[in-house]
């Protein structure tokens, strides 16, 4: 259980979140909401990352001259979850983009306040 | 609805403070998550499936189920990208 | 083959969707029939290891052969096989309504649609049956993506609706990610039954609080708990009737079983209710969701949303059972989330049904429906006698276990608003039921005499009425086979 | 859809970089075991030289390359055949993804599972390989009206 000052990595993190709950929240451009939801997933990303380091450890692929310490390698799991999130991250984008161009096509506008006037509310 | 964004955000903020004071030290390798499953898979990787890169091993071998989600998830994606992009006549 | 069971149900649904999408490429009928056969096989195979399960317990699945810390497994216990019956048994019978209304797409394009149905379906047995944390969040995430193409194809207000809720369910996945995260980082393992075990030494540590908060704060986004409803109105108004009634009557309630699985099974009891007010606070948002949104629901005019506002007080009665946190609330809550997956998926294709053959989407214009009508309205009269609490019906029984769980836990408070919650219920859909039965004071109108649905809509809405009555009769079978042996763990 | 964009350099630079850009990922799919990459990221990267010479070439030319009809068969197919190799050892003994009963002759359970990840990892390739041109082009289809 450290000291705040040896979480300042973590506490960049947190301000990358912010950003993007921000985004997603207050903005009322749709393409700035998913700008906003891709900034907090990299964040998220940043913070698994940041979680698997070891001080004095390297990729976690195995060199023979040094052998199978544990101690050696960074902690592989998060690597492999942050691969499949990144996954999901790019499939939400995709399926986000698709729908802002249906959007565009039946609203001509992404304007949240203007697509809500145009549909009649 | 700006300020209760503002709300939430501060929320989310001071939670994500909260709970990160009780993380162990960035590269700590003392840390609960070294240990565990991930030493198992550090140790065990090269007699297992002979592969040096453990996030390979890892990926594909020992928790390969996620990876078949994750393709599926894809997979699922583009299919979802057809289904909305199908022209069809618009019903209001 | 059967030790293979708990694979096969989410494997085969895919498969079937592989299938599906191919040969209705090249023949579109084929696709519904074939949606239906993997529907109706996962059900097959569901009951299978129902049986299975109740003779011989909880089943285990090892994906690759690993042990469990190491390896993903999935844990088979009777109220997982409660929950893919539910899943499968209620998909089945939905996905018998005819395509133009159901989903109001053309037939020739149909395939890439019941693919994504039974990828839908697959990532919802996926997640009920996970036993590992992360692995839970990839099928979360199958089944969101689908949501979010199957609700736009409603039009353009469809997709609007569609956009927010994947704001919001993107949201409440990244938030259930970082708590996975958080958890991850403080015992060093992502497995249900690991976490469990190593969970008890680090109760106190603020990660362990605050993950734990961020992961069920995500699944009450995907649930649509009291506060954070505001997506579910407009997808479940614009949405094709089909793909509401598949979003009120399974979507949101599977996060409700996993939030009881992780209140059961990876929290325990200690940390739920005694460290953290976390089962409190659920009890106290639902109960006040409960009222605000059964006054919502009475004030809407249009008929599909004022079924979606009660499904929001129908799923905060779910987290009114979680919230309780003892033997009786879980049985409640877990009960209702079948008969409330049988009542509004009736409702919700009794509205699609109406809608394309009568045009009807206010609730002005069901005056007159009843003598014309009798087998629609009178499917409309039993789902609304369950939504009310009416006894021969399910909706009854879940809300007695409900009432007496609050009254075990001597909470009060949460008796009275479940008493005056059926009151309000009673307020909108008796509403409803009198219009119905109101005959039409001028003769003009009936010269465009609407008949009653083809049988091919009719079908599927009957027998999930019919459900409703049969879940009714044998919940005492149900609930102590299937959902007293778990609950009693707590 | 996207028209050719008419200038020498990068229409020159375009078709001298693809090539590259595929192999490449050819590479990091092939090589996963020993350094950093795999199924994911190949597959990303064959995709992404698709869309370079769709973005570069314009849809005409790059149409022929890669029909969108064949990405998609290319997704659908890729997955199909993982969930099948997944599917495999269930029928020889094993447990769903069990690369170890694989049924090729001579070998012991270390390796085959070494050569099991190298079929999935292939797979899963040309899944996301198809799969993410699909999204591509369906994100950049004209519209008929």
């Amino acid at each position: 259980m450290g000291d705040i000052a040896f979480h300042y990595s973590y506490i960049m993190i947190i301000i990358l979140l912010v950003i993007g709950l921000y985004g997603m929240l207050g903005k009322r451009n749709l393409i700035k909401k998913i700008i906003g939801l891709n900034i907090f997933q990299t964040a998220i990303f940043l913070f698994f990352i940041e979680g698997g380091l070891k001080d004095g450890g390297t990729v976690p692929v195995i060199d023979p001259a040094l052998g199978t310490e544990a101690a050696i390698y960074f902690n592989p799991l998060p690597h492999v979850m942050i691969l499949t999130a990144i996954v999901v991250s790019v499939a939400t984008t995709g399926v986000a983009m698709a729908l802002l161009l249906t959007i565009y096509r039946n609203y001509t506008s992404l304007e949240e306040d203007i697509i809500l006037e145009r549909m009649g509310k | 609805m700006k300020a209760i964004a503002t709300i939430i955000i501060a929320a989310f903020a001071a939670v994500m403070i909260y709970a990160t004071s009780g993380l162990s030290v960035p590269g700590d390798p003392e840390s609960p998550a070294a240990g565990n499953v991930s030493e198992f898979y550090i140790e065990n990787s090269m007699e297992d499936m002979h592969t040096p890169n453990i996030v390979t091993s890892v990926l594909a071998d020992y928790r390969g189920f996620d990876t078949l989600g994750e393709t599926l998830v894809i997979f699922t994606a583009s299919l979802a990208c057809v289904l909305i992009l199908t022209r069809r006549v618009d019903r209001d | 083959m059967i030790e293979h069971l708990p694979a096969l149900i989410p494997i085969s649904l895919i498969l079937f969707a592989f299938i599906a999408g191919i040969l209705g490429m090249m023949k579109y009928r084929l696709s519904r029939y074939l949606a239906i056969l993997g529907a109706v096989a996962a059900f097959g195979l569901s009951v299978t290891s129902t049986i299975h399960v109740l003779q011989t317990g909880t089943m285990s699945y090892h994906f690759g052969n690993w042990p469990p810390p190491y390896g993903i497994e999935f844990v088979m216990d009777t109220l997982t096989c409660f929950m893919v019956l539910v899943i499968t048994g209620i998909g089945s019978i939905l996905l018998m309504f005819p395509t133009k209304p159901g989903f109001m797409i053309d037939e020739q394009k149909s395939a890439t649609l019941y693919t994504l149905v039974l990828l839908f379906m697959a990532g919802l047995c996926g997640m009920v049956m996970a036993g590992d944390l992360f692995n839970l969040y990839v099928f979360l995430e199958i089944s969101s993506l689908t949501t979010f193409a199957l609700v736009s194809i409603g039009g353009g207000k469809a997709s609007v609706a569609s956009f927010r809720y994947l704001i919001m369910a993107s949201i409440g996945g990244c938030f259930y990610l970082l708590g996975v995260g958080f958890i991850y980082f403080s015992v060093g393992s992502i497995n249900m039954a690991d976490v469990f075990q190593l969970l008890p030494a680090v109760y106190d540590s603020p990660s362990v609080i605050g993950g734990a908060f961020l992961i069920i704060t995500g699944l009450c986004l995907k649930m649509a708990l009291f506060p954070f409803h505001t997506w579910l109105p407009d997808s479940d108004t614009y949405a094709p009737p089909v793909v509401a009634a598949f979003s009120a009557a399974v979507q949101i309630e599977v996060p409700a079983y996993v939030i009881t699985r992780l209140l059961l099974n990876v929290f325990s009891q200690d940390f739920m209710v005694t460290l953290t007010p976390i089962t409190d606070i659920i009890a106290w948002i639902s109960a006040a969701g409960i009222i605000i949104a059964s006054i919502l629901a009475i004030a809407q005019n249009n008929f599909r949303r004022m079924l979606a506002y009660s499904s929001v007080a129908q799923v905060a009665y779910i987290g009114l059972g979680i919230g309780l946190a003892n033997p009786l609330g879980i049985v409640g809550g877990i009960f209702h989330i079948m008969a409330h997956s049988l009542m509004k998926g009736s409702l919700f294709l009794i509205a699609g049904g109406l809608h394309h053959h009568n045009g009807i989407w206010n609730i002005q214009g069901f005056q007159g429906l009843g003598r014309r009508m009798p087998w629609t309205i009178g499917a409309l009269t039993i789902a609304a006698l369950g939504m009310i609490g009416i006894p021969p019906t399910a909706g009854f029984f879940s809300k007695w276990y409900l009432l007496l769980g609050s009254i075990d836990s001597g909470k009060w408070v949460f008796v009275a608003v479940m008493l005056i919650s059926s009151l309000l219920n009673a307020v909108y859909f008796f509403r409803i039921i009198e219009k119905a039965f109101t005959p039409l004071n001028n003769q003009a109108a009936s010269s465009d005499n609407p008949r009653e649905l083809p049988g091919k809509m009719l079908a599927p809405i009957l027998i999930l009425a019919t459900g409703i009555l049969v879940a009714g009769a044998l919940n005492v079978v149900i609930i102590n086979n299937l959902i007293m042996p778990v609950a009693e763990g707590l | 859809m996207i028209e050719r964009y008419d200038s020498i350099i990068v229409d020159i630079t375009c078709r001298i970089m693809v090539p590259f850009i595929q192999l490449f990922g050819m590479y990091v799919i092939f090589h996963g075991h020993y350094s950093p990459g795999g199924g994911f990221q190949g597959g990303v990267l064959l995709a992404s030289s698709m869309i370079l010479h769709r973005l570069s070439l314009g849809y005409k030319e790059s149409y022929l390359k890669l029909p969108p009809a064949r990405a998609s068969v290319l997704g659908t197919g890729g997955m199909f055949l993982f969930i099948l190799t997944a599917l495999t050892p269930i029928f020889f003994g094993g447990v769903f993804l069990d690369y170890g009963f694989l049924p090729i002759p001579g070998l012991e359970p270390a390796e085959l599972r070494y050569y099991g990840i190298l079929i999935a990892e292939i797979w899963i390739g040309i899944a996301v390989f198809g799969c993410l041109v699909v999204i591509f082009d369906r994100l950049t289809e004209r519209r008929l009206d």
